[in-house]
């Protein structure tokens, strides 16, 4: 089974456009890592994907997707995921009221097997054993990155055949990280492709196979994983490198490398390549002077102390 | 009768008119009930008022010209609601042949006395017979409640000394049902114990229950009629076995048709200011109401309205024999008609003296299931010792 | 009313509901007033001259709709802005209806309940009133303090069925079941009535109804303008900030507690003086007249209107008010309906199930309320992420 | 800045234990550890929005513990949380303008009858807004609903939102969390910049290591409650206790964080 | 001693009316995060069915007829037109249970009319005698059935995977649709439930000592508001423990009202109103309710 989308469009209420023209394919068994700034439209992908854009407001303008070769295009979500493809959305979205179990079976809702369910869960608490520890724990109450992982375990619950990622690595320690890129490998060595869309690109693209990079709207770039991390701009704008070297780990420790640890480099250059944009210009605050004090106490509501400070 | 004279002029020669008169039609205001608690009697009640009407449009009409029409409106038993509805009728009526419910003829007395109309109201307070504006068709709630007792004390049901129950609404008729058992009681030596409820109140039992352990001998309610059968129910259920005294409000034939069914027939008294409508003074009414409703079993409130429909009649009547169907001559015409008498259909009504009881003569029946209204007389114009002492006091 | 986007930033205009145009364009205050500012004193305008055209009817429909909406725009702070579900507002307009009467009326020693009152000049029983209804509201804030969604909404509606057996308790204050008449208006020496003194406008008799048109009038826009100001203002954002998230609100230096009790006394201010016209217009106030169905339609008001918008709850006012009133009026006419009280479809009845429809309809249609048709898109969003707890 | 010896348990889980740590003024301090180590609850204690069992935290000579949030806040702490707690239908600007609360007074008179005072207060504080949303990289999205903005420009509007209340101290809760590399840099250039021109102390926790390592003046790492480590970044990148907790040894998978940007040009 | 008891006994009885009454706002709660304000309604319209029906085809079958019926209804009401706005905010969709309200109310009023009608219960008025105290053998049965009733409901929101989808639709519909459910489906079956749980009460409601179907029937809907919330809004158990503390209280203060006249008249019908309010204070989320947990 393979996800193949072409020319898609997408528009929210009508009028912003999200994606123009979005070629795409995962085949059957890959990994495949989508990159790009924010406000690319990666997440917006992922709900053309899933079936979700309604909610938002949004539709399909133009083009198709599909999956195993039938269209997703208008599907119900609860459809999309009968069909095996299953998002770990972004910011979590865990339910908050529900134990750390609970979500874990509410992601388990299409498996009529309790057997597999247990399997499924114990699973997930081998990858997570933080989550087995705090079973029992309403999900509003785990930490960030507890909460993040949750999201993980519960979407492979269902044991999708495609699992789709929106940042799985946002919020996770470093360690945890390395172990999401590892944990990924493993579910597609079972079978599941993955479609992971990350700003961790060393990460995705060291897992992926091929690779996507996503800018306001269009596809910029895209090949194997391994020519796309090689290549300058992306090894700039999404690896943090001026150059495609190796992989990271040295980079901050790199003796009198730049910004290098406790030197409290005041200014800072030119974040790197052209595509940058965002630093165009030199960011600065003045201090705020706080203007002089009228007389008007008595008619201020919640007027406080440390209004005048420095 | 369609001559095109001016309908200032009838056969004993001039009339004035007023608001609430166009050409030859009469209208009359009716704030009723027929979604609020006390609907079913609300029903009945301008039924009773419609036959009437009907029939005397087709027969002698007012000072022989004038029909009468109703503007009928429905206020649920809803105080505020009535008020905006009066707002909305007084000026294109002569008066108001029927206002329901205590509270909300209570709420208008200013209204009426600053407009100068007339009412009757549906309702039987004290305070209500204290307004000019007002024709209470019967005897007020104390003096119907006192008249119960002495029924109750005359067929040995209870006796001196007794302790009696009384469960009533805080309002104009709970309150005065309970000037008149208190009243009777300091007469007769007994002793009361109140039960003050609300009057949407649906639950019987804990207040029987309470009543039983004080061990009462009879229980006066002055309620609503679903509240009649809850606390019929759930004396049966607390094995308490006394007569049970309601005033006119709290029966009505449906009751029989509940679980309450064999205690209402066992120990149920009724007292109420009209005859029964299976009673010979309402054979007429009886007979009109069979014609138009032949599958609809009436209760005693259509002679309710009927009588009181009967009064504004006779109001009307006097105030053409006197010359002046504004509104002022029809309230003047209210005091100068008694003694009145209904045919019958109640006891002699006096409106002479504002603040009094228009009457002392009460009605007594038991509920009969299969007979018109349910209920079978056992006692008409019934005036009890105690009550000329207490009308005196 | 005009405006009903109060969440909008001074630079974005009512009909601004496509963000993602607008692009950069930014501009600092002062861009909005004109069209929205325009169109406000036009309808005021037409408002002012409609007593020398309607009848009484319209005139009394009118003069409920301004005092509705005076209450739902007290409301709309509490539930729209703040985010404080409350079913009690019939408590609140019940404690201003009830003062005034007391403040202003006359006593009245017959009947069952006599009842006092203080005869206080009207415009000082108004002002009392209002104060004490803020009062009660701030007493109660505490309770709503502690209390969350559906949990705050059941609880005000508590105080709904207490109020009503208290108020029916102390019958001198409120005449018990049988309720008490309300003092008309005056305002220094002119009364609002049909006479006292008689007058004429450009040959139009100005009576009770025509002088309460006004009357009505200067108070709902005066309520309006500065509910509508206090909320795109700085205590606006603070009570809205509240209501997305207090801990976030709390940490950006709001004092929670303070702005909670704060929503809770302008809004059953602006009830209380809901209360006082509302009694007006009826002219007789019964506890048991401030009962649930009364919370019910203020709630329905600014869900109608649009939660959240001051301008929404104005227009659901109108709504929710008239319709009953114009549904009675015209359901007289409707072919196939029978009198009252004769077993078939009665015009009331009629209103009453076009009132059900109508409700369920503007759902259906405006989920997000009758100010919602402009706002569109925002809302859908805000929706979605607001499902969201901060972790 | 000083936490002293905090303590926090709920129920039977003790999220923070004898925790202490000291930010000088006007340095980028950076606390670490694996998710769950209790990072946030410190931010919590400190901020008011959890009570601390035990210890206490103190800001110049002032006890913020016992404090509840809003006063705290008047105190000169600012803080962007971890997850985005702004109003989504508000406007950016609104949200921004949110943190003026405790800097402007028009209370529900003086706003609601539009009074001079309070007009031009609103305008003077609108003007700043602008320019600290201009500074995060937000001029352009200044009158966008919040719900419908892309992750990270969320992110951005809580760095905002917390630098509107011209603190003294800046309590940044993974501020470039789902940012891609370039745009982390560009975070971590505004939060030099802080520092720099205003000389805010911040306390920062992160995952993304290149931005720790290339900010922080001093690092604290928790692990499960416990503080393990403090240093210099130099010191803590070759803890063994670190690396164990949090930092990993790194696999073949190239799967860590990414590595520090060029945050100035080379010598 | 036997009169308190009996006091006691009538209020559990009464109680348990108010626990089969709640736990159709709990599950509906449960679905939608909305206060079913027609759920009145569904409870005249399940006694007017089986009213109806009962003379020609009998007092089972008639029950069985009202509680399809009406869970059907509530079921199309939830079709029609809940699961089309779906995304409104939760005030919305309650104040459209107030219009659904006033249709189906207005309708059966108007039917209903000023009868009262009897659902013919075989049981009828017959007592019986525990211990010393006399109890509607009605009220006996419906002590029985609501314990079993909410013990049933209880098992499926526990230890069901419906359970779990239903709270975690109401929670955020949006994922719980990327994780594969349905809300619509799992929506609509607890509308059938609370639909068919309002022709059960309603069955015991109007028994004795109610004197049968009466259009007021629907407000007994407002003193089992108190007893969902005291309880906690998304808790059966909750539904039982306030309906029982709910219908407990109301009884004893009616009983004593005599030695409690300062409270003024009619007082025992604000009682449920007032310890729900004392218990809130103390308890936000009522008994039994899931406190709402924000952490940053
Ligand atoms: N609900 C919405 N309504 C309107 N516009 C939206 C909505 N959601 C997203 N957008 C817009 O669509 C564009 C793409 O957003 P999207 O969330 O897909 O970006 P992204 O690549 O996932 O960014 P990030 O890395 O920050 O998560 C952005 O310009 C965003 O403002
Ligand atoms: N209010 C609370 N009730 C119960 N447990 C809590 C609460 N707040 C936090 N915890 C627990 O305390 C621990 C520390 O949480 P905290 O949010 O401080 O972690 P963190 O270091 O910020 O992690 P992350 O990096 O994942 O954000 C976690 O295990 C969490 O589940
Ligand atoms: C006939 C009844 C409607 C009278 C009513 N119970 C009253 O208030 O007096
Ligand atoms: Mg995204
Ligand atoms: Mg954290």
């Amino acid at each position: 089974m393979e996800l193949d989308v072409s020319g898609l469009q997408v528009t929210y209420a009508g009028v912003i456009r999200a994606l123009r023209d979005i070629d795409l394919r995962v085949g059957t068994g890959e990994i495949v890592a989508v990159l790009g700034s924010n406000g690319a439209g990666k997440t917006t992908l992922l709900r053309a994907i899933t079936g979700s854009l309604k909610r938002h407001r949004a539709r399909v303008d133009k083009g198709q997707v599909t999956f195993g070769g039938r269209s997703l295009v208008d599907a119900h979500p609860a459809d999309v995921v009968n069909r095996g493809v299953v998002l770990v959305p972004e910011g979590r979205r865990v339910f908050g009221r529900l134990s750390v179990e609970e979500n874990l079976k509410a992601g388990a809702i299409s498996v009529r097997s309790r057997a597999t369910r247990a399997e499924r869960r114990e699973k997930v608490y081998g990858m997570f054993p933080r989550l087995a520890e705090r079973s029992g724990q309403r999900a509003a109450l785990l930490s960030g990155g507890e909460q993040q992982m949750l999201a993980i375990g519960r979407a492979l619950m269902s044991g999708p055949r495609l699992l789709l990622l929106d940042e799985p690595s946002l919020g996770l320690a470093p360690q945890i990280v390395t172990h999401i890129g590892e944990v990924l490998r493993q579910i597609n060595r079972e079978g599941t492709s993955v479609m992971l869309v990350e700003q961790n690109a060393a990460m995705a693209l060291g897992v992926a196979d091929n690779g996507y990079v996503l800018e306001l709207g269009r596809v910029e770039l895209s090949g194997p994983a391994a020519e796309l991390a090689a290549s300058d701009d992306i090894a700039s704008l999404y690896l943090g490198r001026g150059h495609a070297d190796g992989t990271d780990r040295e980079a901050p420790g790199k003796p009198g490398g730049p910004g290098g640890p406790g030197s409290g480099v005041g200014g800072s250059g030119s974040p790197g390549g052209p595509k940058a944009g965002t630093a165009a210009q030199q960011p600065t605050l003045s201090r705020w002077t706080p203007p002089p004090r009228g007389r008007f106490g008595l008619l201020g509501a919640g007027a406080v102390t440390g209004a005048g400070r420095p | 009768d369609d001559e095109d004279t001016p309908p200032a002029e009838n056969s004993t020669g001039v009339v004035r008119t007023g608001a609430g008169i166009e050409g030859d039609v009469i209208t009359l205001g009716v704030l009723t009930d027929f979604t609020g608690v006390n609907a079913a009697s609300g029903k009945d009640v301008t039924e009773g008022q419609r036959i009437y009407w009907d029939q005397l449009n087709k027969g002698e009409k007012i000072c022989g010209r004038f029909t009468v029409e109703l503007d009928i409106k429905d206020h649920g038993y809803n105080v505020q609601t009535a008020v905006t509805q009066y707002a909305e009728s007084s000026g294109d009526v002569l008066g108001f042949v029927q206002v329901l419910g205590s509270p909300m003829a209570t709420a208008l007395i200013p209204e009426l006395e600053k407009d100068g109309l007339i009412g009757i109201p549906v309702a039987w307070a004290k305070n209500l017979a204290a307004s000019p504006g007002y024709a209470v068709p019967g005897p007020t709630y104390d003096v119907e409640t006192i008249n119960g007792l002495d029924y109750l004390l005359s067929e040995g049901l209870i006796k001196e000394g007794d302790k009696i129950g009384h469960i009533f609404h805080d309002s104009e008729y709970g309150n005065n049902a309970l000037e008149g058992s208190k009243f009777f009681a300091a007469q007769h030596g007994l002793t009361i114990a109140e039960q003050r409820i609300g009057a949407a109140e649906p639950d019987m039992t804990s207040r029987v229950t309470a009543l039983a352990a004080e061990g009462v001998k009879a229980i006066v309610l002055t309620t609503q009629p679903s509240q009649t059968a809850g606390v019929a129910a759930a004396a049966n259920g607390a094995g308490l076995d006394v007569p049970l005294l309601g005033n006119a409000p709290t029966f009505f034939p449906t009751l029989l048709d509940t679980p309450a069914r064999d205690n209402l027939i066992k120990n149920f008294y009724l007292v109420g200011p009209n005859v029964g409508v299976g009673l010979p003074p309402a054979a007429d009414l009886l007979k009109a109401y069979k014609d138009k409703f032949p599958n609809v079993e009436p209760s005693n409130s259509v002679v309710t309205g009927y009588s009181s429909s009967k009064i504004m009649e006779l109001i009307l009547q006097k105030a053409c024999e006197d010359g002046d169907l504004t509104p002022e001559g029809v309230l003047a015409a209210k005091a100068a008609i008694s003694p009145a008498e209904t045919d019958g259909l109640t006891g002699t009504l006096d409106f002479s003296k504002t603040g009094i009881s228009p009457s002392r003569e009460s009605f007594l029946a038991r509920p009969k299931p299969g007979v018109p209204g349910s209920t079978e007389g056992v006692e008409g114009n019934y005036e009890g010792p105690t009550v000329a002492a207490y009308v005196r006091s | 009313m005009s405006d009903t986007t109060t969440q909008n930033t001074p630079a974005a205009g009512p009909g601004s509901t496509a963000p993602g145009t607008a692009g950069t364009r930014r501009a600092l205050p002062l861009r909005r007033p004109a069209a929205g500012s325009l169109l406000l004193i036009v309808f005021v305008a037409v408002l002012a001259v409609l007593p020398f055209y309607l009848e009484e009817f319209w005139l009394r429909t009118g003069f409920a709709v301004f005092g509705a909406a005076i209450g739902a725009i007290g409301l709309n702070i509490l539930v729209g802005t703040t985010g404080q579900l409350s079913l009690g507002h019939a408590f609140f307009l019940a404690v201003g209806g009830i003062s005034y009467c007391w403040l202003s009326g006359e006593s009245n020693d017959s009947g069952s309940h006599p009842y006092v009152g203080l005869g206080l000049p009207p415009l000082v029983g108004m002002v009392l009133a209002v104060g004490i209804s803020g009062l009660a509201g701030l007493v109660f804030s505490p309770i709503g303090a502690r209390l969350k969604g559906l949990y705050l909404g059941i609880a005000s509606l508590g105080l709904v069925f207490v109020g009503i057996h208290v108020f029916n308790s102390i019958s001198e204050v409120s005449g018990g079941h049988n309720g008490r008449v309300v003092p008309d208006f005056s305002l220094f020496g002119f009364t609002f009535d049909d006479t006292d003194p008689d007058l004429y406008v450009l040959n139009v008799e100005f009576e009770k109804f025509e002088r309460l048109w006004y009357l009505g009038l200067v108070l709902a826009v005066g309520c309006y303008l500065f509910a509508r100001a206090a909320l795109n203002g700085r205590p606006g954002r603070a009570l809205r900030a509240v209501r997305d998230s207090e801990i976030a609100a709390s940490v950006n230096g709001v004092n929670v507690t303070a702005y909670r009790a704060r929503a809770f006394l302008l809004s059953s201010m602006y009830a209380g003086l809901s209360g006082v016209l509302f009694a007006l217009s009826i002219g007789s106030v019964a506890p048991e007249s401030f009962a649930i169905e009364i919370s019910v339609q203020y709630l329905a008001m600014i869900v109608l209107g649009g939660l959240g918008s001051v301008g929404g709850a104005c227009a659901g006012a109108a709504f929710v008010t008239a319709l009953p009133y114009v549904l009675r009026q015209y359901a007289e006419s409707i072919p196939g309906l029978s009198e009252p009280g004769t077993g078939g479809v009665s015009y009331s009845e009629a209103a009453r199930y076009a009132y059900g429809a109508a409700v369920i309809l503007v759902i259906v249609f405006w989920p997000s309320g009758l100010a919602g048709i402009t706002r569109g898109l925002k809302a859908a969003a805000s929706r979605r992420a607001s499902r969201q707890a901060p972790t | 800045m000083e936490v002293d010896d905090v303590t926090v348990r709920f129920g039977a889980l003790t999220a923070l234990s004898g925790v202490s740590l000291r930010a000088e003024p006007g340095t980028v301090h950076a606390v670490i550890g694996p998710n769950g180590a209790g990072k946030s609850t410190l931010f919590n204690v400190i901020s008011g929005v959890y009570r601390a069992s035990a210890g206490s935290v103190r800001l110049g000579g002032t006890t913020l513990t016992g404090r509840r949030p809003h006063r705290i806040t008047a105190l000169g702490v600012g803080r962007a949380f971890q997850n985005m707690a702004a109003s989504p239908s508000e406007s950016v600007e609104e949200n921004i303008m949110l943190g003026r609360h405790l800097l402007t007074r028009a209370g529900f008179v003086g706003s609601g009858l539009k009074l001079p005072w309070a007009v031009r207060e609103q305008r003077l504080h609108r003007a700043r807004v602008v320019e600290i949303a201009q500074f995060v990289g937000l001029g352009h999205l200044l009158d966008r609903p919040l719900g419908i903005l892309s992750y990270g420009d969320r992110k951005r509007v809580e760095v905002a939102r917390a630098l509107a209340t011209e603190p003294r101290v800046l309590l940044l809760d993974e501020p470039v969390a789902g940012m891609n590399a370039a745009e982390t840099l560009r975070m971590s250039e505004i939060v030099l910049s802080v520092r720099e021109s205003l000389g805010i102390t911040v306390l920062l926790v992160e995952h993304d290591m290149s931005m720790i390592m290339s900010v922080a003046d001093r690092i604290s790492v928790l692990d499960f409650g416990r503080l393990i480590a403090d240093g210099t970044p130099a010191q803590i990148q070759n803890d063994p206790a670190v690396i164990a907790a949090y930092l990993g040894t790194g696999t073949e998978t190239g799967a860590a964080p990414a590595p520090a940007p060029a945050t100035a040009p080379s010598p | 001693m036997t009169t308190f008891l009996s006091f006691l006994l009538n209020g559990l009885s009464l109680g348990s009316l108010y626990a089969l009454i709640a736990l159709g706002f709990v599950i509906i709660y449960k679905a939608s995060e909305i206060l079913n304000f027609a759920h009145g309604a569904f409870l005249l319209l399940g006694a007017y069915v089986i009213a109806r029906v009962e003379p020609s085809v009998g007092f089972a079958a008639a029950v069985a007829i009202g509680i399809a019926v009406t869970a059907l209804v509530a079921l199309a009401s939830e079709q029609i037109l809940f699961s089309r706005v779906r995304s409104a905010h939760v005030a919305s969709l309650t104040i459209m249970t107030l219009g659904l309200d006033v249709l189906i109310t207005t309708d059966l009023t108007r039917r209903i009319g000023s009868s009262v009608m009897s659902l013919g219960q075989p049981w009828g008025a017959d007592v019986v005698r525990l211990g010393g105290v006399n109890i509607s053998e009605n009220r006996l049965t419906a002590i029985g059935v609501a314990f079993v009733l909410i013990g049933l409901l209880f098992a499926a929101f526990r230890f069901t995977s419906w359970g779990v989808a239903l709270r975690a639709a109401a929670e955020d519909p949006e994922a719980a649709a990327l994780m594969g459910i349905r809300q619509a489906r799992v929506g609509a079956v607890a509308w059938l439930i609370a639909g068919g749980l309002a022709a059960v009460a309603a069955v015991f409601l109007t028994g004795s000592p109610t004197p049968g179907l009466e259009p007021n029937l629907r407000t007994i809907a407002f003193a089992a508001f108190p007893a969902a919330i005291l309880g906690g809004l998304d808790s059966t158990t909750g539904a039982l423990a306030g309906g029982l503390i709910v219908g407990v209280a109301e009884s004893l203060f009616a009983g004593y009202s005599s030695d409690l006249t300062f409270l003024g008249g009619g007082f025992s019908v604000v009682v449920p109103y007032v310890v729900m309010m004392l218990v809130l204070v103390v308890r936000p989320a009522g008994l039994f309710g899931t406190k709402e947990l924000h952490r940053v």
